[in-house]
């Protein structure tokens, strides 16, 4: 494949330079990259990239620590300079793929562009040196900064009440879940049972078994929507909540959602979102607005806080006014025209306590905040208007070429699969390795279950038509060569520095760590 | 704006292929009642220069002249120019967890390091890549404890952190299993004998800080001893990880899971969060761990490489059955402490260690000098409680000289009238001796 | 070559991957890379990656601009988004070799470690953002520390007084020829010539050329040093000055450099240090002391600033206080307890004047002062001992293989020459080329003059032994791969994202900047 | 020594490697007589921490709470965070002048961006790769003219920022070219009828500011054709190359040459320096131009690529006959400037030059509100003297309250009484409008 979509400016026909040389529709080809070992595989030495005071020397612990408990150097330990470690992970980072790299559709992800502003305000010294329990006084603009930052939240949701506590979507369901088990323990009684449907996230049925429920699986319509009789059949007054994700993880928006509430209100039983898919909602329509108790925020997806290779996270979670009195500790309060943390259960006897240590991520505070301050609420309505924009592009210009398994209106992210491509034994596996060599992140892939082979795409409003063009024409030059070169397309990716890993060679033999004299074979 | 690539031409062009007449219209399936008809009740927008303006303002009403002498969970260190700086490459930010491992060897390498370096501190076999923080991590191995043992109480010293503690009490809350506290003796470590009586047969995890939330060294070898005796785990909680340069590791000293957070390297102290926590296990819990690790494997070509590994643990595969709902966790602040901790390197640990010890030796000797002694016997690292008489109002003093005292006691143990006058202090590289002078003055007053 | 020297932890015997796949010495391999138009290349749009306050609306420029001099919006100037921006450079700067992706041993540039901590402090807002004509009560801080570092060069070279001001060595060259010239006519007669050694780097004879000398090359002998008689038969009263550099481009010590200021000093003329070598003698000897009347510093090579893709650099002078009175304009004053910048020629009637706008590149003083604060005098001594340690072992290692031109003592770098592999028709260019796909940047070639084919290696004190044998290795494979197959050879390098360019095209047929259907054909 | 990698043992090694029984002994080539006996009488090497608590007190010194009012020649403007978060990226900072262009290919194609940008701003056809600053660039400009006309004057506007025309004076000691300055008129503009009477067949260049250093945008047409006239070369001085995106370009408007500093462009204030100057030109004077340029050219297997060019114009091939000395410019610069360029775009460029137009405005009305004037009635963009009494008074006033209130002409012109009130001042995008109302109060006292 020499660069089908006539990317500029290379001039192709020359090419050659061997394999994976060729330019891929999100521009790809090969450079220059560095191997570089593990920090640990450095040879032992007396180096230290360390600057640090000299200590009065007038204090040796040995004189105060009991020997038992006195280590000496940790052993294995690397010691190099400063450079050797800047160039160590200067050179990892040339592995990676970013947002800053290219394209990211990871489906379900959110991979919006990260504002550079966020980095910079989040550095302010007053933010970055400020202990958490610095007294009230010494702490006020973290504490206004997240209170403004609770009553966006809760505005935006529709809710009565935000806690930014949680450290993640998943923290935030177990959060939300905990909550509508006090709530039911307040009632008199814990319940039994929660609903999640066969489209829902892994986190979903973790949260509830995690907090002592049972999950009952409620499968989804032919349309890919949760359909009200299904969720009747399923309730009853041993049942807790649903935990419903919407859009759903097809993007499929749950049209019935109001009345599901209802069936689980009317007996008893409270609705949790899973805000995952918020992008798509923002300044459109509020989850407090549909019949929602309770739900949880991932500000690194909706709000652009950055991923970081996997976190940090976080997960405010914002409820309905009956579940106010349960959220966790600490709150923050506002009193006359300053700010305090209550942090004390007498304060809030109901509360379900603690859900992680100090107040939140306010490192993810910051940026979100940020985020939401510089859009405004036009700039938000129209992130999601663009979010799904793009994806209704996306879906609608591979339509024919891959296989759609729900045709009805998504949202902000569609659900391919690769069904097409059966014939040529070519999978949903290979068509997203094969995105790595155009330039491109690949989808979520198997994801949702209930899609054999689903390819999740989820564009974001970060990014432009004509990426949007690019990414459509590597996908279109895919599901062509899958009929025409199946066993190329296989041996994808060539352009990495590694090629497919072994993953059943990692999990039958797992090297979990360095050791002296570690082989992996 | 200019996050939105979108020209009007772009999204007239494009709502003409997808046959929707305007943006409003992509949303029709979405029932009209359930829209929102109003514009959100917001701030209205701000370009970066208000931005910075307005959050500016906000820093500057936190008071961070000085590094505060609070520990209690959060450090003060001093985090090197270049780990910030490596951590502002895009490549790593802005990627999230690695899940196509091809074009994420960079987050995975250093994952890799991560948990090696994890392992070496405390001791242990195996890492895990890394948890939200110290207090949830600790909740996890109480859980992974009790899924181990098949048992159903959780013994915890009364010296753990007291919200790590709470937080424990919130996971358990919906699994019934019962937590029993021990009591510290006067010198600020475990009261064994109490221990002892605790401990039995229906005893999951017996949890130890260490160093403990007084600042001391606990008697984490003789609870171990005891944990194991009854067949229990024996877990060790560290929220200060530089005491791991000085200390012997817990695995060392009988601990068969050690947690706690990282914060203080790589982290800086961010009002409590970001920090990554840490998950470390004798291999043979390998497949009850919680959340994500990362594996040693071969390419197609037989290049070492690495993948996320054991995934069949995880909720994205083993659903209700999973070790623990865990999913995004702290990937960027682990990747923060190895590279703090490949600057640091063997020696620069050792040293950072052995400073931290010094500077609260010369607090302690500087707070004596003024009259003010410290609180418990026990061994400590770089942090102890002092008797100041009345924590809160030095606090409250300290404040207006824009010093951050410590933290007092008093508001973990309110009803605990014995410990009104401790203050807990810590002093670590950021301390300067003179620093430390004009605190011991100011505490004296 | 398949991994010459071991490198771990790559598995090569299976790498395969096409051409240019296999691990060089200095850990090179291939992997990702992307294509990337020139901005301007970018469909034109509405886009803007700007976020700005609105103006008031009540001022038409119209209304007061004249219109002949009003204009438009910029034609050909891009429209893209922030998110496009940023991995616009960011996809440009892997391209990129410098000292943090690896070794980086460009003779006669010191390319040493640029401390991050420096970068942080540059960056203090404090300094970042201070306007160069705030009142002096205003600006004690930049005041001060300008003035320490002033003080602190001196004391380092041996000088009476240094000014800040100029921005890179060879501007810092024009200066101190000026004060040079400036001296002379004080005394009666700007005299006419100028001493240039042949080992002189270019932009000696073009400074003295610029300050209206003419040059008169003086040869160095066959050792690669001057000799007293060649100076003393070039000597004359029309004789202003000699240029130095020591040690020489060689990286040989100018043994009779005492000798040699005797003879121009006798004779009533000065002598000049090109200060670009400086690395080799910090602590250990210094210029002042060995009869230089004038020398520039390169702060972005013996101080560590970075060099940034080709600047800013910045060019102290250091005068003997003869020449204290020519110093440029402003210099900074002590008075008291307080600084303030002297700037008016009514205070200094005899300076040159001001060589540039302001006070100098303080980015770069920050960075330098930070660098002299952290390694202290013993640690500054170390640099140049361990810079001269490297360069040594380097010789050593490579003598039986290169040749080497001078065979006596060299310190900071070495020279080595072409002419062993001669016979096989490889150049110090195909030499250079092949060092890019072991993974190291090449040497400075070509330079200089007196050498035929050099290859100028200075290591700098920041570079490992470990970087030095896998730099020695990929040397040693290249003299080896020279015999054996000059034609793979001459084909490198084979993994960057582009080949060797053709540099006769560019000059033929300039193509100096885009234009709308630019085409490089 | 965190910089330096060397171990006792290697040195050791390496020392018996070379042969050598010390390191001292590799010095054994410098004449004892010449080494220094004694350590640097400099200050103790400082740790990490010291020193930034060093360089935070230092940089506490500088009063820059407020963006200051002063421009005259370093303009005060709000750099994207975009910019240094990229420019940090080691691969750009840490490089140097691109000699092997294979592996240099980002700074090379950032530099022909560079060189694009400057020539769209200019109108010009051809620029260089960047220059020390706008003061050198300006004195390139005149010798180049000389060089290019054989000519020996050149006339150049008192109202040039006054530095420039003395660097350009320092730059001639050594030629013997004359200097010839033409005063302005009362508008602030360049007296036409006195540059008629100044140009002749002797004369080289005609340098005129655009805007000049009174902040008026200056009769550059007219002084171009002049200049155009008598066989001269017309040359534009700018500044404040934000004006660029509301003015004409010079190129449009009759300059064959156009300098000056991109330094609002993404290089902040800095306390002066650095920041790129810029060389642009007429393509006929290519060969004439110092500095380094970058060009389009192929690669082996026929890919674009990027490499310095027409080097046999400098110094390391040339030599004494080379057209400058220059030889490491303001790369670095040159793409903060590129990459503010491409942030801001065409649009955006636009709308800052409109916004520091009404901004300036603004000032002008708040002002007056005060009773305070503009000193010359000549068009202007961001920036106008305003007479204001006593101008050191109100600048030391001013100073008080942490305002930087603008640069007295008196500094510039000391023998020209009618200046004394004379204050220049700015007002960009950083100067809010409540700024601008606070700074007139305070003006007015
Ligand atoms: C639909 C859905 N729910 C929940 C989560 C869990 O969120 P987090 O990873 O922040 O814990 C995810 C994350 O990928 C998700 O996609
Ligand atoms: C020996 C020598 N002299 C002078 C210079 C000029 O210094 P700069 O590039 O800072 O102008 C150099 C730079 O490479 C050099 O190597």
């Amino acid at each position: 494949m020499a660069n089908p979509t006539g990317w500029k400016p290379s001039v192709e026909r020359q090419a050659g330079g061997g394999e994976g040389s060729d330019v891929g529709a999100g521009g790809a080809t090969r450079g220059l990259a560095f191997e570089e070992p593990l920090l640990f595989e450095h040879p032992p030495s007396t180096r230290s990239g360390a600057s640090l005071p000299e200590p009065s020397g007038r204090h040796d612990p040995a004189r105060d620590i009991p020997p038992e408990l006195l280590g000496g150097e940790v052993e294995g330990m690397p010691a190099l300079s400063e450079l050797d470690v800047v160039r160590h992970f200067t050179h990892l980072s040339a592995w990676n793929h970013g947002i800053d790299t290219g394209f990211y559709p990871l489906g379900s992800c959110t991979m919006k562009y990260n504002p550079k502003s966020s980095e910079a305000l989040a550095r302010l010294p007053g933010f970055a040196m400020a202990h958490p329990l610095l007294p009230a006084e010494m702490c006020q603009g973290a504490l206004e900064l997240m209170w403004r930052l609770e009553r966006a939240l809760s505005e935006i949701s529709g809710f009565a009440a935000t806690t930014l506590a949680p450290a993640a979507g998943a923290h935030g369901e177990l959060t939300g879940v905990m909550m509508i088990r006090a709530f039911h323990v307040a009632r008199g009684n814990a319940r039994k049972k929660i609903l999640v449907p066969d489209t829902a996230h892994g986190t979903n049925p973790a949260t509830a078994a995690r907090n002592g429920y049972q999950t009952v699986e409620v499968k989804s319509g032919p349309d890919g929507r949760l359909h009200p009789e299904a969720v009747r059949a399923a309730m009853d007054e041993d049942v807790a909540a649903i935990m419903i994700t919407n859009p759903n993880t097809l993007g499929i928006f749950e049209t019935h959602i109001a009345e599901i509430a209802a069936v689980l209100h009317e007996k008893g039983g409270l609705v949790y979102g899973d805000g995952a898919n918020l992008n798509a909602l923002v300044g459109v329509a509020r989850p407090g607005d549909m019949g929602f108790d309770v739900m949880q925020f991932n500000l690194h997806k909706t709000f652009a806080t950055p991923h970081g290779g996997g976190g940090p996270g976080s997960g405010p979670v914002a409820v309905k006014e009956p579940l106010v009195p349960f959220l966790p500790l600490p709150v923050v309060a506002k009193e006359g025209a300053a700010w305090r943390l209550v942090s004390e259960p007498r304060e809030r006897p109901q509360s379900i306590g603690r859900v992680r240590e100090f107040h939140g991520n306010m490192g993810m505070f910051v940026r979100a905040w940020a985020f939401i301050r510089e859009l405004g609420p036009d700039g938000l309505r129209r992130c999601s208007e663009l979010a799904v924009l793009n994806a209704s592009y996306v879906r609608e210009k591979l339509r024919d070429v891959f296989h759609l398994p729900y045709d009805t209106d998504s949202l902000h992210e569609v659900v391919f699969t690769d069904k097409l491509q059966a014939a040529s034994d070519v999978t949903t596996m290979d068509v997203a390795k094969r995105l790595i060599d155009h330039g491109f992140h690949p989808p979520t892939v198997y994801f949702p279950l209930v899609v054999h082979g689903a390819i999740m795409i989820e564009p974001t409003e970060s990014e432009s038509k004509e990426t949007l063009d690019r990414f459509v024409a590597g996908m279109r030059a895919i599901a062509e060569e899958a009929r025409t070169d199946a066993e190329g397309l296989k041996a994808s990716p060539r352009k990495p520095v590694r090629a497919r890993l072994d993953e059943v060679r990692a999990a039958r033999k797992p090297v979990l760590r360095w050791k002296p004299g570690m082989k992996v074979e | 704006m200019r996050y939105h690539p979108h020209t009007a031409e772009d999204v007239r062009e494009m709502l003409a292929a997808v046959g929707a007449e305007s943006l409003e219209a992509l949303f029709r399936s979405i029932p009209a009642s359930l829209q929102l008809r109003r514009p959100l009740d917001l701030p209205p927008a701000a370009d970066e220069i208000a931005l910075l303006a307005e959050f500016r303002r906000l820093a500057a009403a936190n008071a961070v002249e000085h590094p505060p002498f609070i520990g209690a969970g959060a450090y003060p260190h001093h985090v090197p120019a270049a780990v910030d700086q490596l951590l502002l490459r895009g490549e790593f930010f802005t990627a999230y967890t690695p899940y196509q491992p091809e074009i994420s060897q960079g987050t995975l390498q250093a994952l890799f390091e991560w948990q090696t370096f994890v392992a070496l501190l405390t001791g242990l076999e195996v890492a895990n890549a890394s948890m939200y923080d110290g207090a949830t991590a600790m909740a996890e191995a109480a859980l992974m404890a009790a899924r181990l043992t098949d048992r159903r109480r959780i013994v915890v010293s009364a010296a753990v952190h007291p919200d790590y503690r709470r937080v424990l009490a919130t996971a358990l809350a919906a699994t019934g299993d019962e937590i029993v506290a021990v009591p510290w003796r006067e010198d600020g470590r475990i009261d064994l004998a109490a221990l002892e009586r605790a401990v039995d047969g229906r005893t999951a995890a017996v949890i130890v800080g260490y160093p403990n939330f007084l600042g001391v060294v606990d008697a984490l070898p003789e609870a171990a001893a005891l944990a194991r005796k009854a067949g229990a785990i024996p877990v060790s909680v560290t929220s200060e990880a530089v005491a791991l340069g000085l200390l012997k590791a817990p695995g060392a000293l009988g601990a068969d899971v050690a947690v706690g957070t990282m914060q203080s390297f790589g982290a800086g102290l961010q009002f409590g969060g970001p920090a990554a926590g840490f998950f470390a296990i004798r291999e043979a819990f390998v497949r009850q761990m919680p959340g994500r690790v990362c594996g040693a494997t071969l390419d197609k070509r037989g290049r070492r490489g690495f993948v996320l590994t054991l995934s069949t643990r995880e909720q994205h595969i083993r659903r209700e059955r999973a070790t623990s709902n865990i999913c995004t966790n702290a990937g960027l602040m682990a990747l923060a402490a190895t590279i703090h901790l490949a600057l640091l390197g063997k020696h620069g640990l050792a040293r950072l260690a052995r400073l931290n010890h010094d500077r609260a030796r010369l607090l302690r000797d500087a707070l004596g000098a003024a009259g003010v002694r410290p609180r418990f016997s026990g061994p400590v690292f770089n942090e102890m409680a002092f008797e100041v008489g009345d924590a809160e109002e030095v606090v409250a003093r300290l404040a207006k000289r824009g010093i951050a005292a410590g933290a007092p006691l008093s508001r973990w143990f309110p009803d605990d009238p014995s410990l009104r006058g401790a203050l807990l202090c810590v002093a670590t590289e950021l301390h300067s001796p003179e620093l430390i002078e004009l605190f011991a003055r100011s505490v004296r007053r």
